[in-house]
């Protein structure tokens, strides 16, 4: 296995080209766990992380620009970012321990693919868009159309993502992320939910609910966002009745699979639980703009 | 396997090492560099007995490819000490009896130097998620976490 | 905090210095046993087996020899065959499959390389030819009628048998009659309980550099509990004579039992032997978790008869443990030990079932946690039945000094009543429950055992002191050993250097377990100090020219009528005239290991709708006889009570049904973190043992034995949901609260 | 006389005796003694358990001296971890 580091975008294009195997990475807080595993190491291993574009973060008029590579700690410790997006803050700040996310990166988290990714739910709940290095150029597309199934991603041979791009959220708006593990940290999640409520005075304008951990790839709940809109909050409260149909939407999105870490059943309930509770937390934020 | 000529700072030395491109940091600190301070408790990142600081960040060492710590500067718990004055967080959890075996114990004492330095007065429950990568299966954490407490006081009284 | 009770007050005994090894530990200069390189010196790698039950047809290891690198191959061919009988014959088979692979993960074959990545490598060409058996991974399984055998070479033991069969050991203890005081009982509770497979979780794997050179002398560097243990091990599985072995003990990364046995060492030995380079055999995480000892699972009845007023009349237990491929002895004595109370009437049956699973290894009082998890379990219950307090249910009926223990010999002196007053007067026990939360109670006990130890004690010619023994130190013996010794000399704890020597430089010890380091090696080293003391009188005699029986010894100076109080340094510089060193060895094999009861308490809440638990607030109380250093009598209840909160919440073996372990890594294998814990609050009992010089018993194992059930105490009062299967993970929780 | 607590594993030997007497000055004499009364005890006890002496537990009894009054419980082997 050889490692190679490149500076510039359009460098690491060509060593992809030229090296068909190789892969590249940031974080390899997946990967490197997988080779010890047995999974066959890459011919070619490409860093991403000694590329500036890849490493920063942006915000200017109305956008904010992630690098693919930047570690999940250098965006929990942005204050600015995590006022606006807490929910996919919070979603970065589960993945493992302090020494985890001082490597792991957004990118990696997306394209290593686990159906239990901790922030791709709130990066789909925000729309969040992926630019991604093609050939010779770039394609944009949104985060929910890159995992395809467990480990399998939508990237041709020799594509990887560059930044991530996320408009500033409407007035009124904010989202929560909540995840279910058995101890309280160092666990992949056994249920994910990332729910963002827009309101207008206290009317829910718009949602997005997005479930992790219970399909091959994070799964979108249209039944509980169809829940949520037009519903009523007051004093951060949203109604039984609504809430009810959230969770059962949740619960019946979920196609589950009986492993180690929990049962289908299990995963329906706190799935449900789970989409309440952020909901919950949601409306709260976005109510008063906590 | 062609190796790679490395050159990075470790506890304030300049080295260099030649390491093949899929040895770990943590081996090459090891069986490279005779720095064996840090351990391999599991070599997947679930551990943290191989906690070391890249360029002052808490990191698990047996994640990180050798090749990455070029031009980086890398402190292990063998740089923590100023000269024979040990680090307020060594002397505390040599005086609350933070540490039995000791396996994990040049880890926490990384993650905790890490956490202090950003965090000069952190709550219990602070310390606790900042450790919750360092597993120990001695002490029950009690006395570790008493011991940050202590550290964190001592720090505070001496002018940074 | 600790309470005291008719003690003498000591100088050292009781202080908390910082102990000897921790200097090397802060600064990263310990050496545990993957820390050793030594120049020209090959990494071993192991071939495991893909299945769960197969025989060998072949093995062929010719490729691998061919490899570039390679410089030596083994496989079960290349060790002697015991016999069957033979009481190593199990270790033996462990170490290196013979024709058999009995678990998932059992050694088939290892190769010696220069590099790791060469010997991985040429592992990987080793051609295996199997035929497939059924595998067996549950106590139902193996005690089916018809089932196949495990392993064709188990004999029962303690039980007449005729002929091998999956039945490892079987055990019962009866007095008294149940089935007539079940009749006359106001209240009879019976319930059903089991427990999963656990580790014993330390976070160094196991390791061993082995060096054998041209004249056949082992040079072996290995951490472990007892290295002595592993010279006449590696000795009795290569077929060498022991005195061809020499162990240096490195620093051991935590043990618990699990480092009581053996399993790299006679490997690395004969690839050295047959290489003539030394042979560095270092296990991953995956490994230590899929092929070195877990603690039996179990399943468990429990029949408990009481009257109205809480008396406790009779219990009948039946305990079946799945002990793994091998006939394990780890004892299911455990079981039968925590009938803690006076119980006229007892039933104890103990069996212990083989399984297509790693050899069980021992974990902290063995067999013990499982059983007291459902003993405790049903006592509450009673409790909750007779609306009694639960620690006064268990006031009633705890044993006392003389009482028959359930094997029906007579309790020394013990501290169980003394442990639960203090929990009961303790401010946890008196705060009131936050709301929203409960508290549950349990209590639980070990024997301890004594066994050989030896220590020499040299006075150096400044009037220090050094202390050798050869007992490994993980919890602070070493510094224990120090402080006994200074109270015996009267000299300064830090002018004694205690230190844990190789096979060739101290008597002979048995293992660390059974906590007895403190016990028995503390025992031989305050003997030692007492006959150095006689020769120190002598010594003093002369030099103040008056009879040996005028000098007394008193804080470390020799005391005559008539002259200056003449200190150790003063003797020890005219060593040479008075007639030479001052070094006495003493040695022993210890009696009276006094028993260590602990009763906890705990307060947590259950999230009703994921059913996670989170605790609140968890109070130890425990028996230490004599805290010789109180900060690691503290440190052993504090770090038993956790792996108990693993064992009751968390932990488990899961098993694909080929007997794969499907979660062999610490991520998946989930040993509590920092996070998920309070602090641990201690209180110390001090009921000395009075066959100890210094009053001490033994607390390394009985911490873990009763969280497991204060946990499930809780959930109980918490939920009114009596869970009876560990561990109580989340998903459990709600199902159970889910079925009416 | 010795009094001699049994197992029940090895009440077997004695038709179902849990307590017999017998005449020896160390524990192995009265082992050997009951070998010659209970054909195969004398084994099982040799090989298969401990001797609980005055609140001790021995794990190699066999020199061990006791008095006439003495109460010996034959226990499973202990281990420890």
């Amino acid at each position: 296995m050889r490692y190679v580091a490149p500076t510039t975008v359009d460098e690491a294009r060509s060593l992809l080209a030229e090296h068909p195997g190789s892969q590249v990475f940031a974080g390899a807080t997946d990967l490197v766990p997988q080779i010890r595993a047995g999974r066959p190491a890459p011919l070619v291993l490409v860093d991403l992380k000694r590329i500036d574009r890849l490493m920063t973060v942006t915000h200017e008029d109305g956008q904010w620009r992630i690098g693919a590579a930047t570690p999940a700690s250098d965006l929990t410790r942005n204050s600015d970012f995590t006022a606006m997006f807490p929910g996919l803050s919070e979603g970065m700040g589960l993945i493992g321990s302090d020494q985890i996310q001082n490597r792991s990166s957004l990118g990696g988290n997306l394209v290593n693919a686990s159906p239990a990714a901790d922030s791709v739910p709130s990066m789909i709940a925000n729309a969040v868009q992926a630019v991604i290095a093609t050939g010779d150029g770039t394609r944009t597309v949104p985060v929910a159309e890159i995992a395809t199934g467990p480990g399998r991603t939508s990237l041709a041979d020799g594509e990887f993502i560059i930044e991530f791009t996320v408009a500033d959220p409407p007035a009124g708006t904010s989202d929560a992320y909540l995840r279910m593990i058995p101890r309280t940290e160092m666990d992949i999640a056994i249920v994910g939910s990332a729910v963002r409520l827009t309101v207008d005075g206290d009317i829910v304008t718009d949602a997005n609910v997005v479930l992790g951990a219970v399909a091959p790839t994070a799964v979108t709940v249209p039944d509980a966002v169809a829940a949520l809109i037009g519903a009523t909050i007051n004093a951060g409260l949203i109604d039984d009745s609504v809430m009810n149909t959230l969770a059962d939407a949740a619960s019946a999105a979920c196609n589950p699979i009986d492993d180690k870490r929990g049962t289908v059943t299990y995963r329906r309930q706190v799935a449900g639980v789970l989409t309440r509770r952020a909901a919950a937390i949601a409306a709260g934020r976005a109510q008063n703009g906590a | 396997m062609s190796r790679t000529h490395i050159t990075c700072t470790v506890n304030g030395d300049p080295v260099d090492f030649l390491a093949s491109d899929d040895t770990s940091l943590l081996d090459a600190l090891r069986d490279e560099l005779g720095l064996t301070g840090a351990k391999e408790g599991c070599g997947t990142g679930d551990c943290g007995a191989c906690s070391v600081l890249i360029d002052g960040r808490l990191n698990c060492s047996c994640l990180v490819f050798a090749p990455e710590a070029e031009g980086s500067d890398i402190v292990t718990v063998e740089g923590i000490a100023d000269g024979d004055r040990l680090h307020p967080l060594q002397q505390t959890f040599l005086e609350g009896a933070a540490l039995q075996c000791g396996i994990c114990t040049p880890g926490v004492l990384i993650a905790a130097k890490a956490l202090l330095d950003e965090n000069p007065d952190p709550t219990e429950t602070e310390i606790r998620y900042a450790l919750a990568g360092n597993l120990c299966r001695c002490t029950g954490y009690d006395k570790i976490i008493r011991s940050v407490q202590e550290a964190a006081v001592r720090l505070k009284g001496v002018v940074r | 905090m600790t309470v005291t009770e008719d003690r003498p007050t000591y100088k050292w005994v009781g202080t908390r210095p910082i102990r000897h090894d921790g200097y090397e530990k802060v600064i990263g200069k310990a050496r545990f046993a993957a820390d050793l390189n030594l120049p020209g010196q090959l990494h071993a790698a192991y071939l495991r087996s893909p299945h769960g039950h197969a025989r060998i047809i072949s093995i062929d290891t010719s490729t691998a020899a061919g490899m570039p690198g390679v410089k030596a191959v083994v496989t079960g061919a290349d060790f002697p065959d015991l016999d069957p009988t033979d009481p190593n014959f199990d270790v033996s088979v462990n170490v290196m499959a013979r024709g058999m692979a009995l678990y998932n993960g059992h050694a088939l074959a290892a190769v010696a390389a220069s590099t790791r990545a060469e010997a991985a490598a040429a592992v990987a060409t080793i051609q295996v030819e199997y035929e497939l058996l059924p595998v067996i991974l549950t106590l139902d399984e193996s005690m089916a009628d018809d089932a196949p055998l495990v392993n064709e070479h188990n004999i029962t033991r303690f039980v007449e048998s005729d002929g091998p069969s999956n039945l490892a050991t079987a055990n019962v203890l009866e007095r008294g009659d149940v089935d007539a005081a079940f009749a006359a009982a106001d209240l009879v509770v019976e319930r059903e309980f089991d427990t999963a497979f656990v580790h014993q979780g330390y976070i160094e794997p196991h390791g061993c550099v082995v060096d054998v050179g041209p004249n056949g002398k082992a040079d072996i560097w290995a951490s472990s509990q007892g290295h002595f243990m592993v010279r006449s091990l590696t000795a009795a599985i290569l077929g060498w004579e022991p005195s061809k072995i020499k162990v240096t003990p490195a620093e051991i990364g935590g043990g618990f039992g699990g480092k009581t046995t053996i399993y790299l060492e006679p490997i690395a030995a004969r690839l050295s032997q047959m290489s003539g380079r030394p042979v560095k055999l270092v296990m991953t995480r995956e490994e230590v978790l899929r092929a070195t000892g877990p603690a039996p699972a179990s399943q468990s009845r429990v029949k408990i008869g009481a009257s109205n007023d809480g008396e406790l009349t009779a219990i009948e237990c039946w305990f079946g443990y799945t002990v793994g491929c091998t006939n394990d002895l780890a004892g299911l004595i455990g079981a039968m030990s925590v009938a803690s109370y006076k119980f006229p009437n007892l039933k104890l049956e103990a069996i212990g079932m083989l399984t297509n699973t790693p050899k069980t290894a021992a974990y902290r009082a063995p067999s013990a946690p499982q059983a007291a998890f459902a003993i405790e379990s049903v006592i509450d219950e009673i409790a909750q039945a007779l609306d009694m307090d639960p620690i006064d249910l268990r006031l009633k009926n705890a044993v006392v000094e003389g009482d028959p223990t359930a094997m029906g010999m007579p309790h020394p002196r013990i501290g169980f009543v003394e442990c639960l007053e203090a929990l009961r007067d303790s401010d946890h026990y008196r705060s009131p429950v936050p709301d929203g939360a409960a508290r549950g109670i349990g209590s639980g006990f070990w024997f301890n055992i004594g066994e050989q130890s030896s220590a020499t004690v040299n006075l150096n010619e400044d009037g220090t002191a050094t202390v050798i023994t050869g007992s490994p130190d993980i919890g602070g013996s070493r510094t224990s050993m120090a402080l006994m010794a200074a109270e015996e000399l009267g000299i300064d704890v830090y002018s004694i250097t205690p230190v844990v020597a190789d096979t060739e430089s101290v008597g002979f010890t048995d293992v660390t377990e059974g906590s007895r380091a403190t016990f028995s090696t503390g025992m031989a080293v305050v003997n030692a100090c007492r006959e150095l003391i006689e020769e120190l009188r002598a010594r003093a005699a002369k030099i103040l020219g008056v009879e040996q029986d005028a000098v007394t010894w008193v804080d470390g100076t020799a005391v005559a009528d008539g002259h200056d109080p003449l200190p150790l340094a003063a003797i020890t510089a005219k060593a040479k005239s008075t007639g030479g060193p001052l070094t006495v060895t003493a040695s022993l094999n210890a009696g009276g290991a006094g028993p260590s009861f602990a009763v906890h308490c705990c307060d947590l809440t259950v999230d009703e709708e994921t059913g996670q638990v989170t605790i609140l607030r968890y109070t130890a109380t425990q028996d230490a006889g004599t805290a010789i250093h109180p900060s690691y009598v503290e440190g052993q209840m504090q770090g038993g009570t956790v792996q108990g909160i693993g064992w009751a919440l968390n932990e488990e073996y899961v098993f694909d049904d080929e007997g794969s372990m499907e979660n062999a890594s610490f991520l998946d294998y989930r040993i509590p973190v920092a996070s998920d814990l309070p602090m641990i609050d201690t209180i110390v009992i001090e009921v000395p043992n009075p066959a100890h010089p210094y009053g001490v018993r033994g607390v390394g194992e009985t911490g873990i034995v009763p969280p497991m059930a204060t946990i499930a105490n809780a959930i109980a009062r918490a939920t009114s949901t009596r869970m009876t299967s560990l561990p109580m993970s989340p998903p459990k929780i709600l199902a159970a609260l889910d079925t009416p | 006389m010795p009094r001699v607590h049994l197992m029940s594993d090895h009440r077997r030997f004695t038709n179902g005796e849990a307590i017999v007497e017998s005449e020896g000055a160390t524990v192995g004499a009265v082992i050997a003694e009951l070998e010659q009364r209970y054909p195969g005890l004398g084994e099982a006890l040799t090989h298969g358990a401990s001797a609980g002496v005055n609140g001790v537990i021995h794990s190699e009894p066999q020199y061990l001296a006791v008095d006439p009054d003495t109460d010996i419980y034959f226990v499973a082997p202990l281990t420890g971890g």
